[in-house]
């Protein structure tokens, strides 16, 4: 460590962007009442983007800030993908928000200074800093959930993910304590450096350790058995957190895991690899059978969540970099997805009310491009072709077979036939039921318009892969250092 | 034996017994008195770690601030019960799976052959803490600090009566 | 001038009238029915031609007569242990065997349409009934000239489904619509041995081609088993067609339809296609094992004793004149069930069947279209109404009866003389059989024509039916009278048929033909059981009918049985309604109740039961989750411990 | 003079860490009231920050790494539990319990 | 022009207009109308195109052409492309879904309720057919093979129609999930079977002809083939309505649209078979040896099973459907039989019965839109009344019992001939199953169409209008074609056949 840090704060001007944007949200609030409030999601909206266009300054670069975050495509790529969707959130929340909620400026503020978490959990090689990004991120999210003051669902939702929360990072920390104490560093390089020399005399330590920090994180990403907060959170939240919490909450915690697992932990691969399958396995089939006895939408897309979260740890099981990639492009694709479907039920729970899934009958006849869109996520999430689901599902299963874990691939597959099924259900709802009338509900254009940009998203991706699998490629080598 | 040692075992003792006073006993307000004998027991350790900083902070934050903070929040929430409660239904079970953690923890520690004797066990002065945060870990400290920010606007806003009628 | 090689046409032709007339006929003047005409009358000259040809040749080995090409080929392909093409071929082929069809069908089909023009007038569709016929024809005809057994059997169900189609022509009627119903898949079960035939012969053989099959059978190619087994198969399918025992109900029932139509098809043509087949494929059955043929000759035995019986009792005349052709049919297997002696018999007996049976079923429609009336309790004294048709009748009946000097009498005695040769006891039985068929010919003729009217009002309408149908009528008879007469040597060769008719058949199976001789003692023998026959039925239903009523009295089982068809038509539709339908529903059940509600909706079920067990996990309180937690945690260091050993 | 560190060995802090850390496990898993768990989860912290804090002196003394995470950890579990007093407070508002068996409206 | 184009085009174009329709308002039915006849119409004429054109070489596939798609990125060492291609059979299958999709356009002109979405729905399915018919790589086979599914759910859910029966009820809800459930499920052993050939063949490669060479090179063993030969039976074989899992056929195809019904029964079940031929046969020969006798004892549990429940249904479509599930046993069978003829006639019967099948079904509809009731029972002398609707029902019901001169004649005799060379008993049992085709047919003629015509009840039924004699006429026309020259189908599909039959006997 003799050499000289890194201090380059232009590094991380995105990050201060999104910081002065926040606090730009809060003040315009407080000190102008009189602008809509809707102006705040546009404000915030455009922040965000400002801040993704600057990132892409960093695009192919090799820096690091004190060898804490390193600034590679890696990051850019994740910097990207989580300034977009929580542009996408930001905008889906306009309306919602002014319906339902109060504190409007805190609300944008925080999930701007959320996807900051996000990101520096994607960015940092060093697990202080991953694990202070993580609570930033928690922490953001906490508040969020528990937005709807007034709402009791809400209040259960935040107590219930907070403590849990709070009691899943001591465990996480506890393990990273073990894997600090055994390595003798807390820099993923020289973590990686130690473990390559074995870990003879810390076998018993550094496996509590692995199973700790893979329970701690599987507590972010919401893996069974770590998972039970999450139907509860995602219920009880805003409509328009629950598919933040769905995105960006599921990505970044997948973003810190493919650092960490690939960059420190490499060499121990044979200690957490079955416990990481483990965990997908149970995932997969839990979340997508109890996922069939659904009939709350968030609910159901909750379980349903939980599904996807096994499909995409079994990529960090089999973790090699053409898994890596195959997992990053199934990500991109369920985000896209799962954004396509909350910014439609966001936008008919604007104008109906609805959460039940029998709430949603005759959606197509009083909403024909939103349930148009709902119906293409749904199909997409349920991996059928022409979406992204086919594809990427296709391609992370190929992998993950092809790199020896053929049984866990097996598994997915049939789990994702079963989760054919509850998708069904809501489609059924919504295209075969006898909606209670039969006007048509007027919905924003910004709604609209956004919806039908995700759709084609999803097309995109389900058709014409190969660029976002170049970019996932690219990223994964920059993971692997390749 | 030497003091080190004996002065070692009893504060640990004394932490070890308080937090089991924190786990068991019914009355929430002893509970909390519990968890600040504990957490100034903490503080001990860190002073025989030669880290007094750290003792500083942690007498400071948590017997200070923390546990004022939650005798607070035990007041507000006590609405019209008794200060007291039971202990919840599973507490078997989670009295077998902490002993089952706690054995874990135990086997993996016995287990590893960790360095014992580190010639150099160094004082970290303040100073030197503080040269290392300000700068090498900057970055981490600007976090935190956005955390507690969050963590603020959060507590008030989640918290506060307003419009609530 | 038209040779064999263009034998093809003779079939095209009533092909093409019925394209014509399907898509067509209603654009037509009077519906196209000349068109039909026209082209079975092109027909049966062509036939001429043919056989000018064919008769020049002979003796000798024909040459020339085949005529055709591949259908469908399925080259380089591992048959018998070689490369090899599989090829299905439309072939025509003319031999001795086929003239005598020839002529048969066209002369018959030219009659009929003629015949149909009085009788069909202004029914329902008109131009659709003399289209069907056409391409009755045009299968018919195509059956007789086909020289392999895939041909064969295309035209065989071309004929079935032509049959099923004209039977049904009054579908409006229920009964009508069971009949063709019943008549299709009647024969088609015996399809399905036919075609099970054809296939085991291709397996050993690797051709459909006749005469090369014949040949290898003949030269011992084949296992005898084998062989045996699948020309048994092939008997299946003619036993269908010929409506043999136990196929027999639907014939009877096929006289729903037009009566023509019975003349054409359920008595002079396809009905005895199935004979046709037995006849063709006689070196098959030489070459089996003799049982093959005792097979037959049991069939044609009780066919024709049981419907010789139920002849007796039936009181419709077209069914009556039904279970007389089931006798002739039954009697003409008999003689094949003699093998290659008995071809010659049989094929003599299909020859002069076809001008009486036609005859009697055209006689009957004549009867019909004066009266409406069907029932003999209805009809009676009609003779002096319609002399012709009374005349004429009575020479069908006398002729099926086998009176001497009738062509029923020849044929039926040259069936005698092989049965004599071969074994007493098919000889008998067939000789027990004639006084019945004498009787109940004379009884359906005293109760229509002779005799008080019984339904005063049908015979004050009654009249004799317009020229043409009654020429027909009177061309039929004449031949029915003197077509036995081709069995004589001189007579045959007057006509082209070198050594009389039987042996003109014959040359087809053996190099050396019998020269005919008339036996005296079966004849006299046959004539004084027939003259019996005939006697007594004068006697019982000459006058009051008394007898007959008396002895139905007196033997009310007997009778019931013979009325009820031997129940056999009864325990088909019991074994249908019951057994096959029962079995079918038991199967739709299991279907629904075991494999769908069980298999697939228990396995749906099954994965939803799980969910719903599975959902309780999410209690709603935060303590078990986070024991959830640790017990992960627990899960995932076991897991790591026992992977890490 | 050897300081005290040098003379207690590394694992005694571990084990006293653990026996802290499992009876804050012991107390998330058994109690009842929102705050009691909230105290137990700090408890938990506190033996992380132990075990930060031992394994910086023991092993990684020019770096002090842990050092700096125990910071971090006891800075995070302040504000931890000022948050979750308040979303607490939200919840005894509107329900007027803190018992969470009894706030679990949200459950299959 | 390069042909490989034209192959491009059959799906691409379906899929272009599902996605113009998307954007037509769903007031103008009129626009959908027409656009919706004339792309069939463009559809049919290429696929008619494809078959005649198509000549058998020296190559295995005509028409190829291939264009990358996914670069050789992750575990993609050979990347995906878009290979297309068709052999003998693919360019058969290929016009029969021409013909099909014209066809059941045609029928569904008719439509009213959201014709819009019906037409979007109905031309992915197409394209998904058509693409399956001819790729050349296993990612885009399966990728298209599900997407000949995916639109059934809303499809027969939306369109579809109930059926009530005495002691139960099948609704139309039920019968739509039950088959996209089964369909879907069908396709996991066909997914876990291409993981497994794209890892045991080890280049990273999707490529059929590139798999079909590594075969041959020995690049399976024999224990592989023998392992995962089953799992695309299974699979593919569910698609193809293998016993037992063929309940969805009857209950998905009676609850279906019309249009539907005609191209899911007509096209998409002869997807499971083509499955079993491309993935099973081809690419696993020693596998296929290994298990084709168990097939052909379910192929023939199918075709006397399915023919005998036929016999107790009382529903128009019940009879239909699992007349269907009887039929495609004969397809089963002629693939088991690995005899060139029985594999030779398994491909007929796949364009018969599809003509044949959709015929049917086009007809049914024409009378249930009108009478809005299957039962058989409630009707009686429709030929009087309806004489061109029976005569058309007629042809098809003669095809199904496969009476020469129909294709189906054709189809099954090939059928019967492979399988009598190979297992004569089955054989036997099959032809049995002929006859009792007939009986169930029969009876379902002699129940509706003849007898007396109840005139109060049934007085407003109409005879087929323009649009159903057009779909009905150009599927007849088919029928009667390959039944009276099938030389032009043979001399496609037989050199096919033998040139990937070589090792057997």
């Amino acid at each position: 460590m003799s050499d000289a840090l890194n201090l380059d704060y232009s590094l991380l001007i995105p990050e201060y962007i999104l910081g002065a944007v926040a606090v730009l949200v809060l003040f315009v609030d407080i000190m102008m009442p009189k602008v809509r409030k809707e102006a705040l999601a546009y404000i915030a909206a455009g922040g965000l983007l400002l801040a993704l266009v600057v990132s892409l300054g960093w695009l192919d670069s090799e820096d690091n800030f004190a060898r804490l975050i390193y600034i590679d495509d890696f990051t850019t790529f994740f910097r990207c993908f989580f300034m977009a969707t929580s542009i996408f959130i930001v905008i889906a929340s306009a309306h919602f928000v002014e319906k339902n909620l109060r504190n409007p400026g805190e609300y944008y503020a925080l999930i701007v200074i959320s996807t900051i978490g996000a990101i520096y959990m994607a960015a940092a090689r060093e697990l202080i800093t991953a694990y202070i990004a993580l609570e930033l991120l928690s922490f953001s999210l906490y508040v969020l959930v528990s937005f709807a003051k007034r709402d009791v669902r809400s209040n259960e939702a935040g107590m219930k993910y907070m403590l849990l929360g709070a009691f899943a990072s001591a465990l996480l920390l506890y393990g990273i304590s073990f894997i600090y104490g055994t390595a003798g560093s807390t820099s993923y390089a020289e973590i990686s450096a130690a473990f390559e020399a074995g870990t003879s005399g810390f076998t018993l330590a550094t496996l509590l350790g692995l199973a700790l920090i893979v329970a701690g994180l599987g507590f972010k990403v919401a893996a069974v058995p770590f998972h039970m907060w999450t139907p509860d959170a995602y219920e009880g939240a805003p409509l328009p957190i629950t598919a933040y919490l769905s995105a960006t909450s599921k990505a970044a915690g997948f973003a810190l895991l493919l650092r960490l697992f690939s960059g420190a932990l490499m060499p121990v691969i044979d200690d957490w690899q079955f416990m990481v399958a483990t965990i997908a396995a149970t995932s997969m089939v839990v979340g997508n059978l109890v996922a069939l006895q659904q009939h709350n939408v968030k609910r159901l897309l909750a379980y349903s969540s939980i599904g996807q979260v096994g499909y995409m740890l079994m990529g960090i099981t089999a973790l090699s970099v053409e898994v890596s990639s195959a997992l990053l492009l199934h990500m991109i694709g369920y985000v896209i997805t799962n954004l396509a479907a909350f910014t439609a039920i966001i936008a008919y729970n604007n104008a109906s009310g609805a959460e039940k899934v029998h709430d949603f009958r005759g959606m197509s006849d009083r909403a024909p491009l939103l349930a148009a869109i709902l119906a293409v996520a749904l199909f997409s999430l349920a991996g059928m072709p022409l979406f992204a689901g086919f594809l990427t599902k296709f391609i992370l299963f190929q992998s993950v077979a092809d790199n020896g874990f053929y049984w866990l691939a097996a598994v997915a597959v049939v789990a994702s036939l079963v989760s054919l099924y509850y998708y069904l259900y809501l489609l059924r709802e919504m295209y075969v039921g006898e909606p209670p009338e039969r006007t048509r509900f007027r919905i924003p254009l910004v709604l609209q318009g956004s919806g039908v940009v995700l759709t084609l998203g999803v097309f995109f991706v389900g058709l014409y892969p190969a660029p976002l699998f170049e970019i996932t490629d690219d990223v994964s080598r920059v993971l692997f250092g390749g | 034996m030497t003091v080190a040692n004996l002065v070692f075992y009893l504060i640990a003792m004394l932490a070890i017994v308080a937090a089991l006073g924190v786990v068991t006993v019914p009355n929430v307000v002893h509970a909390a008195l519990f968890l600040i004998l504990s957490l100034l027991a903490v503080a001990g350790f860190y002073i025989l770690l030669s880290n007094e900083f750290l003792a500083i902070a942690q007498v400071l934050i948590y017997a200070g601030a923390v546990a004022t903070i939650i005798i607070f929040g035990l007041m507000l929430t006590r609405g019209t019960d008794l200060p007291t409660v039971s202990v919840g239904g599973q507490w078997p079970l989670a009295l077998l799976a902490s002993g089952a953690f706690g054995g874990a923890v135990a086997a993996a520690v016995i287990d590893s052959t960790w360095p014992r004797d580190v010639g150099e066990v160094t004082l970290v002065s303040i100073s030197d803490l503080g040269a290392v945060l300000f700068k090498d870990w900057l970055l981490p400290f600007e976090i935190v600090s956005v955390v507690l920010l969050v963590a603020l606007i959060g507590a008030i806003m989640i918290s506060t009566q307003e419009g609530e009628a | 001038m038209v040779d064999m090689e263009q034998a093809w046409l003779i079939p095209a032709i009533p092909a093409v009238a019925f394209v014509v007339l399907a898509f067509l006929n209603g654009y037509l003047p009077r519906r196209g029915d000349f068109i039909a005409i026209g082209a079975i009358a092109a027909a049966f000259i062509l036939f001429f031609a043919v056989a000018i040809d064919l008769l020049d040749q002979l003796p000798g080995e024909l040459e020339h007569n085949t005529s055709g090409f591949d259908w469908l080929t399925i080259n380089g392909i591992q048959l018998l242990g070689q490369t090899n093409d599989f090829v299905l071929r439309i072939g025509f082929r003319v031999d001795q065997l086929t003239l005598v069809m020839l002529a048969v069908v066209t002369f018959v089909g030219l009659m009929v349409q003629v015949y149909s023009l009085g009788y069909m007038k202004g029914e329902v569709r008109y131009g659709w009934y003399y289209a069907v016929l056409s391409l009755f024809l045009a299968s018919m005809l195509t059956l007789v000239l086909a020289d392999n057994f895939l041909l064969l059997y295309i035209v065989w169900e071309g004929v079935g489904i032509c049959s099923f189609l004209l039977i049904g022509h009054y579908f409006e009627r229920r009964s009508a619509a069971e009949a063709a119903k019943k008549a299709f898949v009647t024969t088609r079960l015996g399809d399905v041995a036919l075609l099970i035939g054809i296939i085991l012969l291709w397996r050993e053989a690797g051709t459909f081609d006749m005469s090369e099959i014949f040949h290898m059978a003949e030269a011992g190619e084949f296992d005898q088993g084998y062989l045996t087994m699948a020309t048994l198969f092939l008997f299946g399918g003619a036993a269908g067609k010929s409506a043999q025992f136990p196929f027999h109900v639907w014939l009877p029932d096929a006289m729903e339809g037009p009566t023509p139509v019975s003349a054409l098809i359920h008595a002079a043509t396809m009905v005895v296609a199935g004979v046709y087949l037995v006849a063709r494929v006689m070196p098959l059955f030489e070459a089996s094992y003799d049982g093959a043929l005792y097979v037959v000759l049991a069939v044609g035995l009780i066919t024709t004793f049981i419907s010789a019986f139920m002849g007796l009792v039936m009181t419709d005349i077209k069914r009556v004149v039904a279970y007389s052709t089931l006798n002739s049919l039954g009697l003409m297997m008999v003689a094949l069930g003699f093998g290659e002696a008995g071809v010659g018999p049989a094929m003599l007996y299909l020859f002069s069947h076809a001008f009486f049976k036609a005859l009697l079923f055209l006689a009957c429609g004549s009867v019909i279209h004066a009266t409406e009336k069907q029932e003999v309790t209805a009809l009676g004294g009609l003779g002096r109404k319609m002399p012709i048709t009374s005349a004429t009748f009575a020479v069908g009946a006398l002729a099926m009866a086998g009176l001497v000097p009738l062509s029923g009498f020849f044929a039926k005695d040259e069936i005698l003389v092989a049965a004599e040769h071969f074994s007493y006891a098919p000889f008998i039985l067939i000789l027990a059989t004639l006084p019945i068929t004498a009787m109940y010919m004379v009884r359906v003729y005293l109760l229509t024509f002779s005799g008080e009217p019984k339904d005063a009002h049908a015979h004050e309408h009654a009249h004799e039916s317009p020229p043409l149908m009654s020429w027909p009528l009177v061309l039929l008879a004449g031949l029915a009278a003197v077509a036995g007469f081709v069995v004589f040597e001189p007579i045959g060769k007057a006509i082209g048929l070198e050594s009389g008719f039987l042996g003109f058949v014959e040359s087809v199976l053996v190099e050396e033909v019998h020269a005919f001789e008339f036996n005296w003692p079966i004849a006299i023998v046959s004539s004084l059981l027939v003259g019996g026959g005939l006697g007594a039925g004068v006697m019982i239903w000459g006058g009051e009918a008394a007898p007959a009523t008396a002895a139905a009295a007196r033997f009310p089982a007997v009778h019931r049985l013979l009325l009820n068809k031997f129940y056999v038509d009864a325990f088909y539709q019991w074994a249908i309604n019951n057994v096959v339908l029962g079995f079918a529903k038991v199967i739709a059940f299991f279907d629904r109740a075991v494999i769908n509600d069980t298999g697939v909706n228990g396995s749906g079920e099954v994965t939803n039961g799980l969910g719903f067990l599975l959902k309780f996990q999410q209690t709603g309180k935060l303590p078990n989750y986070a024991l959830a937690m640790i017990l992960g945690v627990a899960v995932l260091a076991i897991v790591g411990f026992s992977v890490k050993g | 003079m050897e300081t005290a560190a040098e003379q207690i060995p590394l694992e005694h802090f571990l084990f006293a860490a653990g026996v802290l850390f499992s009876i804050g496990v012991y107390g998330v898993l058994s109690r009842r009231n929102a705050v009691l768990i909230l105290m137990s989860v700090e408890l938990m912290l506190n033996a992380v920050a132990v075990n930060f804090v031992a394994f910086a002196v023991y092993t990684d003394g020019a770096l002090f790494r842990g050092l700096i995470f125990a910071v971090f950890v006891i800075i995070i579990a302040a504000a931890e539990v000022g948050l979750a007093l308040g979303i607490i407070l939200r919840v005894f508002r509107n329900r007027a319990t803190a018992n969470v068996d009894e706030v679990s409206q949200l459950k299959w | 022009m390069d042909q490989g184009y034209v192959l491009l085009a059959l799906i691409v174009l379906p899929m272009i207009t599902a996605a113009v329709l998307v954007v037509v308002p769903s007031e103008r039915k009129d626009i959908v109308r027409a656009l919706a006849v004339t792309v069939s119409a463009v559809l049919f004429a290429l696929s008619l195109y494809v078959f005649v054109d198509y000549e058998t070489t020296d190559q295995q596939f005509s028409f190829a052409k291939s264009w990358a798609w996914l670069d050789n990125v992750g575990v993609l060492k050979d990347g995906i492309t878009l290979h297309l291609g068709v052999d003998g059979i693919a360019a058969t299958m290929l016009l029969l879904n021409g013909i099909v999709t014209l066809a059941g356009t045609l029928i569904s002109l008719k439509i009213e309720h959201k014709n819009k979405d019906f037409f979007i729905l109905f031309f992915l399915l197409t394209a998904g057919v058509f693409g399956t018919f001819s790729s050349l790589d296993l990612f885009f086979f399966f990728f298209f093979y599900e997407l000949a599914v995916l639109p059934m759910y809303l499809l027969i859910a939306i369109w579809g129609s109930s059926s009530r029966f005495p002691t139960f009820v099948r609704t139309k809800e039920y019968g739509a999930l039950k088959l996209m459930m089964m369909l879907v499920a069908a396709s996991v052993p066909i997914f876990l079977g291409i993981f497994a050939i794209f890892i045991e063949a080890g280049e990273g490669t999707f490529s059929l002809p590139r798999l079909y060479e590594i075969s041959q090179n020995g690049g399976f063993d024999t224990d592989f083939q023998k392992l995962v030969f089953p799992l695309f039976v299974l699979g593919a074989g569910c698609l193809a309505g293998l016993w037992p899992f063929h309940t969805w056929s009857p209950d998905g195809h009676v609850a279906a649209p019309t249009a539907v019904s005609m191209l899911h029964a007509g096209v998409l079940m002869k997807l499971g078979a083509f499955g079993i031929l491309r993935l099973g046969i081809q690419l696993l020969p020693e596998g296929a040896e290994f298990w084709m006798p168990a097939l052909v004892v379910l192929a023939v549990i199918n075709i006397l099973y399915g023919a005998i429940s036929a016999m107790a249904q009382t529903d128009f479509k019940y009879v239909i459907g699992y007349s269907s599930v009887s039929h495609m046993g004969y397809v089963l069978l002629g693939l088991a039989t690995l005899d060139p003829v029985g594999v030779n006639g398994a491909a007929l019967q796949m364009f018969s019965h599809g003509v044949m099948t959709a015929l049917m079904f086009a007809m049914v509809g024409v009378v249930y839109d009108q009478a809005h009731t299957r039962e058989l029972g409630a009707f009686g002398g429709l030929a009087s009344k309806l004489p061109l609707f029976a005569t058309f029902f007629l042809i098809a019901g003669l095809t199904s019992v496969g009476l020469p001169g129909t294709s189906g004649f054709v189809a099954e005799f090939n059928v019967f001939v492979g399988t009598f060379r190979t297992y004569p008993w089955a054989g036997a049992l099959a032809i049995l199953g002929a006859g009792i085709t007939a009986v169930y047919m029969f009876r379902l003629f002699a129940l509706s169409f003849f007898g007396g015509f109840n005139l109060s009840r049934w007085g407003g039924l109409k005879d087929m209008n323009r649009y159903e004699m057009a779909g009905g006429a150009l599927l007849i026309v088919f029928i009667l074609f390959m039944g009276l020259w099938p030389d032009p189908f043979v001399d496609r599909i037989s050199p096919t056949v033998v040139n990937f039959l070589p090792g057997i006997e």
